[in-house]
């Protein structure tokens, strides 16, 4: 309860506020739509409206704030809109339906999966090489920085063709595009982690004697599990952004990236709005699904408290 | 500085140093740890360092175990290199801190070395169980570090050193952290091992009566460079009671101690 | 083929030399520290240049670096001017924007307990909405100009910077705290003097994270509307024309630009932090 | 490797009516018939088929032809194998209220252009206008619009492209009414350009095997194109079919495949001559940044309309 | 437990505790970590607390220093409430660890409770200037705090507490971590200071010796739940060199200290 009850505050609030914005934000459509349907707006005529304050329209014509809640394509949908749509496209439809957005979101989630496999285990053994070869760190590091300053967007088709004219199709490209932009967090996290012991712990394998593989099994690794974990839950999530932009070069036939553009396309706002609130639920719940796990391993490694 | 001391009545030394000095190099230039530090341990010697922060202890400490490479001089351990002896796991080291592997269980952490020294699954159940018990930590073996107070930590790292039966037990301040009553009650335990398992012993310590009390040998050392300038033989009985600390020998070898501290101590 | 196994010898010989300099003996050096990483990426060239040549890789699909240089020198003032709208207008703006509002809704959260645990939980779901799906909205909000680009990095650095500030804040010891209440100090005392130089490793963080994200934030939001300059327009626009020379002189200078933000942040850091463990040498 | 019977058709945009002759070849079994394995890959905004072309991931695609010669210029010789599309859809709708009735209008004015290859034939058309289009009073203010009406709709362009088959009546959609428009078809400006054409790689003509399927691939297909424009409804139903995003509506598809036979009307798959050079001649009269620097030479081809439509 | 000891001879006790009692409400159920205390600590006095660890002499500290709120009995300082003698800035605290600012130089770090409480730059230079001398750290004041040892780090938190001359100086085992040599030094001069200003201080401490040297009153405490088990008065007197520590009455004190812990003390 005490968890939850300032989260119910705040999202009042912002749902709240949502709904005053409405009344502005979409004013302009209201007012030239009641004009066409022959009701009288202050002032006339959507080209003199064009520059005016939102706000003082608004004031003006408290008569049109319901329609402002009710369009078909506003510029701001309201929440009511959004929840209806989100509902009428998950629980209403059947599973397997192009119009389901649980459909969509499997779509997404299955190369967002392979994706964030692929990355994280590319990001390991970066990682782990990083760790091991002085070589590797001095040179790769400031790349791998460097890679993620890259506009993921502008090279995902480029991949995506290059891909395509290899043979490669499907999921894996996208799975590649989203697995780009999850190895960097595990790269990081994993070599802070490799190194977080502290050289008194070293000194001690040392004076067993123990191998470098020893040393990597029984000390680095299982220290570096808790690092692993929080970038876990960072690379999922760019997991899932990566997935999305995948969709988009690839034609964007299916999944939530599909159906943010082809919503932008048409102009259908409320199409959008509840495909982000899909993928942020969506986000969401992987993150908790990490989480839960990290929880989980922990304890078991007696690291959780 | 001093002469060479030569152990007594025990034949070739454990641990011979000629002429040792190791130099740090540094952004600020060279610190000079150790300088020309000479010293023999015997089989079966209870040898304390002691001396001002800096002066190197720790450094001569991490020498022996081959875990810093000296500059100079000679360093043998049982007639072998350094390395060659830690190769040979000579050596049981316990650190100032416990630094137990919180993600095992006491009785995972003493299996530690064992596992990596490749002791069979049967014997190294067996192992845990005997030096639990030579720590009075029967019973606790499940819990993980966190779950015990830093006394306990502290005896399931030393535990942990005696677990694979090294001949050579170096101790870096290991009960530095622990209050008064608690490292008393570990010094007679930890003499009652010594004298039980006849091992030779090298323990840095910043307490005084702890060196008194514990050591057949007690080496002051100063700093800058680190070097050595007292060995003192205590004449203590090996049997030794808590109280012994209020006899008069004691006090006199105490005040010996200090004298030798506080020559060599410049303030910081 | 001969060219691509050329590349890959070349590859062995120069990564054996990047061995040999970091585990020599003037490794610890600044002309070592810089000289590996570039042999390493200059490798990474050589072996593109050879490969697109010995696999006659078509031009419209991945052109040398060599040709990219060269469209480069030739379109320094179109890549200036993109650099300009995009970068110096779009991002550094929104960083700005975004890393300040960040910082007073740290403040606030950090003054109410009761708003931390509402509005961090709210913070971390909208932070998971993704750009492809804001940035067209924020365009159709705030118009094609770069005030728009400006709003889309806004939203991509708030969340990351908030997280970071409130994590630094808490950053001090209870004894640290302790000695403060001790002096009587106001909470404004205790802000300036204690808690805020306490976040700045944390801030820091924050801020380099950011500088990445801005500008990826500001050339994505351009692929939904934008005037016709700017990095993101002149990517989606080259793409189109089969200009893919163009395309990559674009992405070098967004790697480069992006790379040299994030280095003035670290350098900044490393003048500001100077005294925190990780910094000293 | 032209040998077996599989053709994968890269489209220039997502999965709508604009596309419906090669789904209802497709449904219809037309390519079946043929012996035909036929693969549609829908584009989008990201996508460039020439260069999914140049990759070989595709066998065919469908491209606005300035795009295709100006690929060509660029080293990827593409060929038009066959135009379904006789005359343009593109267009200018503009607010009445700003006052434009003319070309000359738009000096000073805000118009919405998409680039990505469809961006030629405005800046010819602005060139032979004499019009700048780097702003000011005297030139025009060009955004690069987005995927949707929104620009026009929220005032924030006088002027946005529209398809007569697809934003135009999203406009509308919008509520407004065509007394409240004004439009300029590109095709009634004499600027209009080929759109929707069919171009495979040059070098594979050279291959006996591919042009053969290629003949039968033009040859259902516009098949399919003729069914479509005689059973309108139907195609949409179709297209709606084959549209995996779930996002497309009955009524706008039903709509845009009646405008878009009003296009490929007059076309039976071969490239008239005299459409080519007047596109060719629109491109080269573009300003200062060509579009193409000189006539293109065997940029097309009747060899399989030829053999298709015998 | 004991009879409220009254201190003889000064008129109103500078601190007073009837009947104290602290309930930590914890996880795992309460923790009484103090219960019935009862002390008066008079104007000049040096009271030592000593007891193993958890025994709440920290607590009983932090109480004085209104940094805790006892859920029972009443506390009075100067006969203000805690709270209001902290919103006086009567206290002068100093930690365990020595706590430095690393941002700050040690100049910087002792200005700052100066600058807290609103003192003219002027007077700052003169204070810092003043107890870096008392500490012994002149030309120290521009270094950072890493670039100095950590006893020299110490004296500098302690130049700190003292810096605004506040009357009652708390300080909570603020020589732990030092060695043996410095931790004498350092006796020597808080003793110095401490009759130079006839400051009252509460000092916690693990060290017998210590405990004894110092102090005109030894209090010392038992844990679970956290009481004074006994309060003894040092017939020292106040000037004392530090060999005072081999003389039989040291000794002797020491030795009734060390059978009040034993008595109260259970391992871990
Ligand atoms: N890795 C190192 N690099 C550089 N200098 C070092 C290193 N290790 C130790 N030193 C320096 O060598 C000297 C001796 O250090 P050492 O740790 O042996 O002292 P110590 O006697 O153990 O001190 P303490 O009582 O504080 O533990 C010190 O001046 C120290 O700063
Ligand atoms: N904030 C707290 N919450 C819960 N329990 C606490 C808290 N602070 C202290 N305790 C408990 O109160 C008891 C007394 O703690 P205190 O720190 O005063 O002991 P101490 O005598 O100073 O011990 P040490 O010598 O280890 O410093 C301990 O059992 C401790 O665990
Ligand atoms: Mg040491
Ligand atoms: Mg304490």
């Amino acid at each position: 309860m005490r968890q939850v009850f300032p989260v119910v505050v705040v999202v009042a609030v912002i749902v709240a506020l949502w709904y005053l914005a409405c009344v502005p934000m979409n004013i302009h459509t209201a007012l030239t739509d009641a004009e066409r349907a022959g009701v009288a707006v202050t002032p006339e005529g959507a080209a003199v409206r064009r520059d005016m304050s939102a706000i003082g329209l608004a004031l003006a014509n408290p008569g049109q704030w319901g329609d402002t809640l009710a369009q078909d394509k506003p510029r701001l949908p309201a929440p009511h809109q959004v929840v209806a749509e989100l509902w009428d496209t998950t629980v209403e439809k059947k599973v397997t339906s192009k119009r389901s957005l649980i459909y969509h979101g499997w779509v997404t989630l299955s190369a967002t999966l392979l994706g964030f496999a692929i990355g994280t285990v590319a990001g390991i053994v970066l990682a782990v090489g990083i760790v091991h070869s002085r070589a590797m760190d001095m040179s790769v590091m400031p790349w791998a920085i460097a890679s993620q300053t890259i506009p993921i967007l502008a090279i995902a088709p480029m991949i995506i063709v290059v891909l395509n004219s290899v043979g490669v199709q499907g999921l894996v490209p996208k799975a590649i595009i989203s697995a780009y932009l999850s190895f960097f967090p595990v790269v990081v996290g994993m070599v802070k982690g490799l190194r977080s012991p502290d050289a008194m712990q070293f000194d001690l394998l040392r004076t067993y004697s123990a191998s470098r593989g020893e040393t990597f099994w029984k000390l680095r690794l299982p220290a570096s599990v808790p690092y692993l974990f929080a970038s876990l839950k960072v690379g999922i999530a760019a997991s899932l952004v990566g997935a999305i932009v995948g969709e988009l070069p690839t034609g964007a036939v299916r999944g939530l990236g599909a159906r943010l553009l082809t919503g932008s396309y048409y102009g259908q706002t409320i199409q959008i709005w509840s495909a982000l609130f899909a993928t942020a639920i969506l986000a969401a719940i992987l993150v908790a699904l990490i989480a839960g796990m990290e929880r989980a391993t922990l304890r078991r490694m007696g690291l959780g408290r | 500085m001093t002469e060479v001391t030569e152990t007594a009545g025990t034949a070739a030394p454990v641990i011979a140093a000629r002429g040792l000095d190791l130099t740090f190099q540094t952004n600020d230039g060279p610190v000079h740890a150790l300088k020309g530090v000479d010293l023999d341990i015997g089989k079966g010697d209870f040898v304390s360092f002691i001396g001002p922060s800096g002066c190197g202890k720790t450094t001569f400490l991490r020498c022996i175990a081959a875990l810093e490479t000296p500059t100079g001089g000679t360093l043998t351990v049982n007639g072998m290199t350094p390395d060659e002896a830690r190769r040979a796991r000579a050596y049981g080291y316990v650190f100032q801190a416990a630094g137990l592997y919180p993600w095992r269980t006491i009785a995972g952490n003493i299996k530690l070395p064992l596992e990596i020294m490749g002791f069979s699954r049967a014997e190294r159940e067996e192992r845990v169980k005997k030096v639990l018990e030579l720590v009075d930590l029967e019973g606790f073996g499940g819990k993980f570090p966190w779950q015990l107070s830093g006394g306990m930590q502290q005896r399931a790292s030393i535990a942990r050193a005696l677990s694979f039966d090294a001949d050579i037990l170096l101790m870096d301040e290991p009960f530095g952290a622990l209050d008064e009553i608690v490292r008393d009650h570990l010094n007679e335990e930890l003499l009652k091992l010594w004298s039980r398992t006849g091992k030779t012993i090298g323990f840095v310590t910043h307490s005084i009566p702890e060196a008194v009390y514990l050591s057949t040998r007690i080496v002051v050392m100063s700093p800058r460079p680190g070097r050595i300038t007292d060995v003192i033989e205590s004449p203590l009985p090996r049997e030794r009671p808590l109280d012994i600390r209020d006899t008069p020998e004691f006090l006199e070898i105490a005040h010996r101690v200090r004298e030798g501290l506080r020559a060599g101590h410049a303030y910081d | 083929m001969t060219l691509v196994a050329a590349a890959l010898v070349l590859w062995a010989l120069l990564w054996l030399l990047n061995v040999r300099l970091a585990n020599g003996s003037a490794s610890g050096t600044r002309a070592v520290q810089l000289g590996v990483p570039l042999i390493f990426g200059l490798t990474l060239l050589v072996m593109w240049e050879l490969i697109v040549r010995g696999l006659n890789v078509p031009g419209v699909i991945l052109p040398a670096p060599t040709e990219i240089v060269a469209r480069i020198s030739r379109e320094t003032p179109t890549l200036w001017a993109d650099f300009r709208q995009t970068f110096l207008k779009g991002a550094l703006s929104g960083y700005a924007i975004g890393c300040t509002a960040a910082f007073l809704t740290a403040i606030l959260i950090d003054r109410s307990d009761f708003l931390r645990r509402g509005l961090l939980p709210v913070g971390s779901f909208v932070a998971a909405l993704p750009i492809v799906g804001t940035a067209p909205i924020l365009v159709m909000w705030y118009g094609f100009d770069w005030q728009s680009k400006a709003a889309v990095v806004v939203l991509m650095v708030f969340f990351p910077m908030l997280v970071n500030i409130v994590a630094g804040l808490s950053e001090t010891t209870q004894m640290q705290r302790d000695q403060m209440k001790t002096w009587a100090a106001s909470y404004w005392q205790g802000f300036w003097k204690l808690r805020l130089p306490a976040a700045m490793p944390f801030i820091f963080n924050g801020l380099k994270i950011s500088s990445t994200l801005a500008l990826i934030g500001a050339i994505v939001a351009e692929f939904f509307g934008s005037p016709i300059v700017g990095m993101g327009f002149r990517i989606s626009t080259s793409v189109g024309q089969l200009a893919l020379d163009m395309v990559w002189a674009e992405i070098v200078v967004a790697a480069l630009a992006g790379s040299a933000f994030y280095g003035i942040v670290a350098l900044i850091e490393r003048w500001v932090t100077f005294w925190h463990p990780s910094q000293r040498r | 490797s032209h040998a077996d019977n599989s053709v994968k058709l890269q489209l220039q945009w997502v999965t709508q009516a604009q596309f419906a002759g090669y789904y209802v070849a497709l449904e219809k079994g037309f390519y079946e018939e043929e012996g035909l394995e036929v693969t549609i890959l829908p584009g989008g905004p990201d996508i460039a088929p020439p260069q999914v072309l140049a990759g070989g991931g595709a066998d065919a695609m469908l491209n606005w032809m300035p795009s295709a010669l100006a690929a060509r210029e660029k080293g990827l010789p593409v060929v038009n194998i066959a135009q379904p599309f006789k005359s343009s859809g593109l267009m200018l709708t503009c607010w009445k209220d700003t006052g434009i009735t003319g070309p000359q209008d738009f000096k000073g004015k805000t118009i919405g252009v998409w680039f990505f290859g469809n961006e030629y034939p405005f800046l010819s058309w602005m060139s032979q206008e004499g019009i700048s289009t780097d702003g000011g009073d005297d030139g025009v203010t060009v955004l690069k619009q987005g995927f949707n009406v929104d620009p026009l709709i929220q005032r924030q362009a006088d002027c946005i492209s529209t398809m007569t088959y697809n934003e135009y009546g999203q406009v509308l959609d919008a509520g407004v009414s065509e007394d409240e428009l004004v439009t300029f078809k590109y095709e009634d400006m004499g600027v209009a350009t080929l759109e929707d054409g069919i171009y495979v790689l040059e070098e594979n003509l050279k291959d006996e095997m591919f042009k053969e399927k290629m003949v039968k691939f033009v040859r259902a297909s516009m098949k399919g194109w003729k069914y479509a424009e005689e059973n309108p409804g139907e195609a949409a139903e179709i297209v709606l079919e084959y549209d995996e995003t779930g996002a497309q509506t009955e009524a706008h598809q039903k709509r845009m495949m009646g405008e878009i036979a009003k296009l490929t009307a007059g076309s039976n798959g071969a490239l008239a001559e005299e459409d080519f050079q007047r596109t060719v001649d629109t491109l080269l009269a573009g300003g200062s940044d060509p579009v193409i620097s000189k006539q293109p030479e065997g940029a097309w081809t009747h060899e399989i309309t030829d053999a298709a439509l015998q």
